[in-house]
C-alpha cells in the first residue's frame, strides 16, 4: 500500500475515477495549470488536457451553477472552491439550485457532482479563511456532505462521491493536505457510514476531519478506553454506527471544529439522547470552539480549536463528576 | 412520439400553428389569472401576456434536445416548447399529472424531453446552469444549444455577469435572451440602471449582442436562429435583447399602477396576437372566421383543461419522499 | 392598544426608529413606491422620502454590502431581503465581511445594521421560496438572529433590532403577515430574551416564529399543562429562560420549521441536556419537518410542517411511553 | 496629530517623500517575505511589489476620511495611507501592537483614523461597502468620497458587476480603482476574461471610465484627484483601471514560474521607484548621496521594525473574546 498525502490522495482519488469514467470533468480557480494552491489536482492537466481540466475565472456563482449544468446533461463536475468561505458567493447554485433539481424536475433529471473545498483553522489564514461552516450547507435535503479526515478516507470518500448520481459537497479539512498516510486504492467507502478508527469500551468520541487527529492524540494519552467514531458524512450521518457504539460505552463526546453556536454535533447529541436516553451512564457533550471568530494570532488560534489536552480534560471532569464540564473560556471567564 | 414533442413539431414553421399557440397560450394564462383571483389556486403566478410572440419564436427555431433555463414566468415559454395544458396547468394546481407531480407550482415547470430545464424562482439563477449545459455539448463534441431566458431586471445581477464571461472565455454553445418586459416587479427599468440598451452589456465580454423586436415573432426567430446558429457551429455565446412588454401586473396580486399613462395602451396596439393574425391573414393561410372558430375551439380547449385538472388527483404523501436523492439513503 | 396586522407593526416600528433616529435608512427591492410585495414598509416612502428610502435594482450582494458599508459611516440601514432563499447570492457580505467587521477592525467599526427576510412555508410558495434557513445565519459569530412570532414581537423586538449596535438578522413568519394582534409599543423586548407566551408545569415547548402559533394551538387542546416558550432570539439564544422552565418541567419539546438535519433546535436539547441531565422526567425530543424541499400542493405542505395534531400525538406518545415517539414520516414508512 | 496622520500628510505634496514612502514599503515587503520564506511569520501573504505608485498615488490626493476598501494585498495601501510599520508588521506577525490587535493578519489591516477600512479577504467584498460608506456620505450631505480598490481579477466577479451599477444608479460619491497587475492567483488575465481594457466594463453602467498608467505616480495621482473631484462634486462615480504588474508571486509560496518570458523584465524596466527616483532627481530634490543615504536609513528603520515586533508581547486570551459585538450578551 502506498502512503501519499492527503492532497495526493485527492488527486489520486480524482485521477483514477477520470480514466475509469470520461464524463468526469474539473474546475475551479487555478486547477490547472496551477494545480490548485494546494497541490490537490495534481497532474490531472498534463494527464487528461484542457477540455476536461479547466482553470475558471473568479466566478464561484458561474462555475458552481456551471456544475450543475453539466451534471444535468451527462458530465460529473467535480469543482473546487479553494476556501469554503468562497461558497458565500455561490451558495445559491448549490443549494437552491443544484441540490433541489432532482426534486423540482420530478426526478428527470439527476445533478451527479462533487464540490470540493477546503475547510478549517489552524495554518494562519485569519478569520475569513479559517472556517468549516458546515452549517451553511446542513438542512439541504438533496444534498451529501462529507468530511475525510486522512488519506485513506479522502481517497476512497471521493472516489464514492464521484461515483454518487447525487450532489456531493466535499469538505477537506485543509491542515491534513500534507499529512501521510498508507491508501489502499482498493478499500471502498460508502457515503453515509463511519468508520470506528479506535474502538474502545467506555466513553464514544464523534469527530470528524481534523478533530479526528485531535480525537486519536487524546485517546493515546487518556486513562480512559476511548471509542473514536470517524463520522465520515455530516449528511446523512450514520445514525446507526454511533448508537451501536453508545449503546455499548454509555458515553457521548461529540469534539467539533465549529463555533459552539450552530455546530452540526448538537444534532449528534440530540439524536442519540432521542434514542438512548435510558441507557446513558453520563450526560452527553459537546467539545467545541468558541462563539468568536477565528484568531490569527497562533497561540490564540491554537486555543480557538479544540485540541487533546482539553479533550482529556473535559473527559476526566465528565468521568470524575459525571456533570457536563464547563468549556475553558467559561472557566477562565471570557 | 409524444404529445408534447407532436406539439412542438406543429410550430416549427407553420404559422397557423405558431398563432394558434400564441392563442393558446393566452388564453391559459387567462384563465390561470381567474383561478388565481377567486383564490381556487395558491401561492403566487407570473404570467406571460404579451410576450407569446417571444418564446413561440425561440421555440420555433430551438431544436428539442437544445435545453431552456427560464424563469418563474414559466408558462409560456412551457407550453411553447410543446408542453402540454394538462401538464403546466396540472402543476400549477399542485395535481399529480402536473410536469413536476404537483410538488413544483407555478414556477416550477419542467420537461426534458422537450428540453425544458426546471425553472427557477431565483432571479440569475438558471443563466450559470445553461451555461454548464452547454459546457457538457463541448466537451461531448455534439452540435447542441443551451439558451437561457431571463428578464431585464436579471442583468443586475452577479450571476448575469459571471455568466458572461465564464461562457465567452470558455467560447460555450449558448444563447442568452434577456426578455427586456421594461419591468422588474414594480420598478421601471430605468430606475434600476442607468442604460437603456440591455444588450451593451455584452461588450464586457466581448460577446456578440443585439436586440430584436419581441412582438415580432418572425424577428424573433431570424435573430435566435442566427445567434443558436454561431452557437451550434463553434462560434460561442451571443447576448440577445428581446424587446417586449409585460401587459399584466408582475405576479398574481399586482394590479400595475406604477405605469405611466398610456405605455401599455402604446405596447398593446403592436399585441403580438394582433400581428400574428395579421401574418396568417396576409398570407391568406386563414380567414376571419377560421380564426374566430379556432379561438372558440381553444377557448374551449383550455376550459377542458381546467375541468380535468380540478377533477384530477392530489399527489400521494409518498411523492414527496421521492426523488430527493437518485437512491434512497438510509438515515 | 392598537390591533394590528404583523406586516403593520413592522412597517410602524421602522417608522418609529426612523422618526426618533435620523440614521436609520431603509432599502431594498421594490420597498419603496411599491411598498415591498407583503407591504411591510407601507407608508414609509410618503413619510420619509426617496433618500431614506430606497428601491434598489436586483442585486442583493451589492444591496447587503452597501448596507454593511452605510453602517460603518454612520448609518443604521434596514434592508429587505424579500425571501430568506435570496441571501443565497449575498451570504457573503452579511456573514463574512458585516459580521467580522468589528472583530476585523480590533472594535473600530460597529456595524449597526438590520437584514428582514421573509421566511418560511404554508403559502404554496413552493420549494425556492418556503425555507426558514436559519442554518445559513447560525454559527456567525457576531451576527445576532431574531425572530418574531406575532406582532407585538414583530414591533418590539424589530426596534430593539434597530437600536442595537450591531448586524442583525431579522426572521419574519411571511405566514404571520397578515395575523392581527394587539401592540403596547411602549413594550420594550430584549435581544436574547425568550418570552414565556403560555405558562404550565408539566412540559416546555420551544418554539419560534409561526411555530409558537402552532404550538399555542396544541397546548389549547392538549390534556397535558404546556409551558411555552417563545425563543424570540436564536442567537443569542436565551439558554436562562429555556432551562429554568424546563427544570421546573422536566420534560422538553422543541417545535421546528426546519428538516430534522440541521436545524436549531438540536442545541437547544443538546444544552438543555448538558445543564438538565439528571432533572429530566422523559427524553426531550424534536418535532420537524422531513428532509425534503417544501412541497407545493397545498395538502403536502401542511403535511409538511408540523402542526397542532403532530404535536399533540408526540407529546401524548412521549408522556404515555417515555420515549421519544417516531416522527409521523418514520411511523408511516416514508 | 498621531504619528500616522503625520506620515499621511507627509506624502500628500511632496514627491521626496513620496519617494521615501516608496522604498519603505519595498523595504518592507522585501523584509515581509524574508520573514514568510524562513517561515517566522506564518500563514499567508500577498506582497505588492512593484504596485508602490499606484498606493502612494492614490492615497497622496485623498483625505483621511475618505474612507478606502481593499483587499489581501493590504500592505502597500495600509503604510502608503499613513500606518506606521510596526503597526502593520505588528499585525502580521500577529502582535498585540498591530492595527488589528494581531487577531486579523497579513490580510486584514484596519486604521480607520486614516481611511482604511478593514481590509477583505473575499474577492470583490471591498466593493460594495465602498457604495455603502458613499451611499452614508451622500445621505449625509457631506463631501466625502469613497474608494474601493481591487484586482483585475475581481472584475469578473458579480459583486463587481452589482455594485458599480447601484453606485452608478445612485449616483453615489465612489471611486473604483482596479489594480490591473496582469495575473490574478496564477493566471494570466487573458485566460479568464476576453477584454483587455477592463474599464470597459463602466459602459455598462453610463459610468466615466478610464485607464491610466500605474506605474507612475503623476498619472496616479492626476486620475484618481480627477474621480475623486468628480465624485466630492456630486458627479457621481468612476471606473478607473490602473496598468501596473506584480513583481512578486501572488502569495507566499508562489514562485511565478507562469510569466511569459522577458514580461517582468520589461515592466521592471518600468519600476515605480526608479520612476519615482528619477523624478526627484530630476527635480534636484534629491542628490545621488542623499537617495543612498536615504535607502540606507530606511532599510535600517525597517530592521529595527523587525526586531521591535518580534519583542513585542502576544495578545491576551481575553483579546480573542472582545469585538464579537459591541456590547457583551450573556449566552
Ligand atoms: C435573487 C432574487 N432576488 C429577488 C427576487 C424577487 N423577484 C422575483 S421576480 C423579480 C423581478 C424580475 O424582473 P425581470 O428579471 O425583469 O423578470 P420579469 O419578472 O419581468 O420576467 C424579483 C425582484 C428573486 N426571485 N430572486
Ligand atoms: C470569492 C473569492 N474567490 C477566490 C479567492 C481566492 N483568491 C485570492 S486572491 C485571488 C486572485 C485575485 O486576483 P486579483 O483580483 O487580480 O488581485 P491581485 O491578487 O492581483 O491583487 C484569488 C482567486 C478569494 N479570495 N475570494
Ligand atoms: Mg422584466
Ligand atoms: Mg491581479
Amino acid at each position: 500500500m502506498p502512503a501519499m498525502r492527503v492532497r495526493q490522495a485527492i488527486a489520486t482519488a480524482i485521477a483514477d475515477e477520470m480514466r475509469t469514467d470520461p464524463t468526469v470533468i474539473v474546475f475551479g480557480e487555478d486547477i490547472a495549470a496551477a494545480e490548485g494552491p494546494f497541490k490537490t489536482t495534481e497532474g490531472l492537466l498534463e494527464e487528461f488536457g484542457p477540455v476536461r481540466v479547466r482553470d475558471t475565472p473568479i466566478s464561484e456563482m458561474a462555475f458552481t451553477g456551471a456544475a450543475v449544468g453539466a451534471a444535468t446533461m451527462g458530465m460529473k463536475p467535480v469543482i473546487e472552491i479553494m476556501f469554503i468561505e468562497f461558497l458565500g458567493v455561490a451558495l445559491d447554485q448549490l443549494v437552491t439550485e443544484g441540490a433541489k433539481m432532482r426534486y423540482l424536475s420530478n426526478g428527470q433529471l439527476s445533478v451527479p457532482m462533487v464540490v470540493r473545498a477546503s475547510v478549517g483553522g489552524g495554518l494562519g489564514f485569519g478569520g475569513q479563511h479559517s472556517q468549516t461552516l458546515e452549517n451553511w450547507v446542513a438542512a439541504t435535503p438533496g444534498l451529501k456532505v462529507l468530511a475525510p479526515s486522512d488519506a485513506q478516507s479522502a481517497y476512497s470518500l471521493l472516489r464514492a462521491a464521484i461515483q454518487d448520481p447525487d450532489p456531493v459537497m466535499f469538505l477537506e479539512s485543509r491542515v491534513t493536505y500534507a499529512e501521510r498516510g498508507e491508501v489502499d486504492t482498493n478499500l471502498k467507502m460508502e457515503i453515509g457510514k463511519a468508520r470506528v478508527v479506535k474502538p474502545g469500551k467506555d466513553l464514544t468520541i464523534v469527530a470528524l476531519g481534523q478533530m479526528t487527529n485531535v480525537a486519536r492524540q487524546a485517546a493515546a494519552t487518556s486513562g480512559i478506553d476511548i471509542e473514536i467514531i470517524d463520522l465520515c458524512t455530516i449528511v446523512p450521518w450514520d445514525k446507526k454506527t454511533v448508537l451501536e457504539s453508545v449503546k455499548k460505552t454509555g458515553r457521548l463526546v461529540v469534539v467539533e471544529e465549529q463555533p459552539e453556536s450552530g455546530g452540526w454535533g448538537s444534532e449528534v447529541v440530540a439524536a442519540v439522547v432521542a434514542e438512548l436516553f435510558a441507557d446513558l451512564k453520563t450526560v452527553p457533550i459537546r467539545i467545541t470552539c468558541p462563539n468568536v471568530p477565528v484568531p490569527y494570532n497562533g497561540g490564540l488560534e491554537a486555543r480557538f480549536l479544540p485540541n487533546p489536552v482539553e479533550v482529556n480534560y473535559q473527559i476526566d471532569q465528565l468521568m470524575a463528576t459525571g456533570k457536563a464540564p464547563q468549556p475553558w473560556w467559561t472557566r477562565e471567564g471570557f | 412520439m409524444s404529445k408534447g414533442l407532436e406539439r412542438r413539431k406543429a410550430i416549427l414553421s407553420d404559422p397557423v400553428a405558431q398563432f394558434e399557440r400564441a392563442v393558446e397560450i393566452r388564453e391559459f394564462e387567462n384563465q390561470i389569472n381567474a383561478l388565481f383571483a377567486s383564490g381556487t389556486i395558491r401561492g403566487t403566478t407570473h404570467l406571460c401576456l404579451g410576450q407569446e410572440a417571444l418564446v413561440i419564436g425561440m421555440a420555433s427555431v430551438l431544436r428539442t434536445d437544445d435545453p431552456v433555463s427560464a424563469t418563474y414566468r414559466s408558462h409560456g415559454i412551457a407550453l411553447a416548447l410543446g408542453i402540454t395544458p394538462e401538464s403546466a396547468m396540472g402543476e400549477i394546481m399542485g395535481k399529480a399529472i402536473g410536469c413536476c407531480g404537483g410538488l413544483g407550482g407555478s414556477m416550477h415547470l419542467c420537461d426534458i424531453e422537450l428540453g425544458l430545464l426546471p425553472t427557477s424562482a431565483i432571479i440569475g439563477g438558471g443563466m450559470p446552469i445553461a451555461a454548464g449545459a452547454a459546457l457538457a455539448f463541448q466537451i461531448q463534441g455534439n452540435d447542441r444549444v443551451a439558451v437561457a431566458l431571463f428578464g431585464d431586471g436579471a442583468t443586475n445581477i452577479g450571476a448575469f455577469h459571471e455568466t458572461l464571461n465564464l461562457a465567452a472565455i470558455w467560447k460555450l454553445p449558448v444563447v442568452f435572451i434577456c426578455d427586456n418586459n421594461v419591468y422588474a416587479e414594480y420598478s421601471r427599468i430605468n430606475l434600476t440602471t442607468p442604460i437603456e440598451d440591455l444588450h451593451i452589456r455584452a461588450e464586457s465580454y466581448a460577446m456578440p449582442h443585439f436586440a430584436l423586436d419581441g412582438m415580432d415573432i418572425d424577428a424573433v426567430r431570424e435573430g435566435v436562429q442566427s445567434a443558436v446558429d454561431r452557437a451550434r457551429s463553434g462560434g460561442g455565446p451571443t447576448l440577445i435583447e428581446a424587446k417586449t412588454y409585460r401587459f399584466a401586473g408582475h405576479s398574481r396580486a399586482d394590479q400595475a399602477l406604477y405605469r405611466p399613462e398610456g405605455e401599455l395602451d402604446s405596447w398593446k396596439s403592436r399585441d403580438p396576437l394582433l400581428l400574428l393574425e395579421e401574418r396568417v391573414k396576409k398570407s391568406g393561410k386563414m380567414t376571419e372566421s377560421e380564426i374566430a372558430e379556432m379561438k372558440v375551439r381553444i377557448a374551449k380547449e383550455i376550459e377542458a383543461t381546467v375541468a380535468l385538472c380540478q377533477a384530477a388527483p392530489e399527489p400521494t404523501t409518498k411523492t414527496m419522499f421521492e426523488n430527493i436523492w437518485s437512491r434512497k439513503v438510509s438515515q
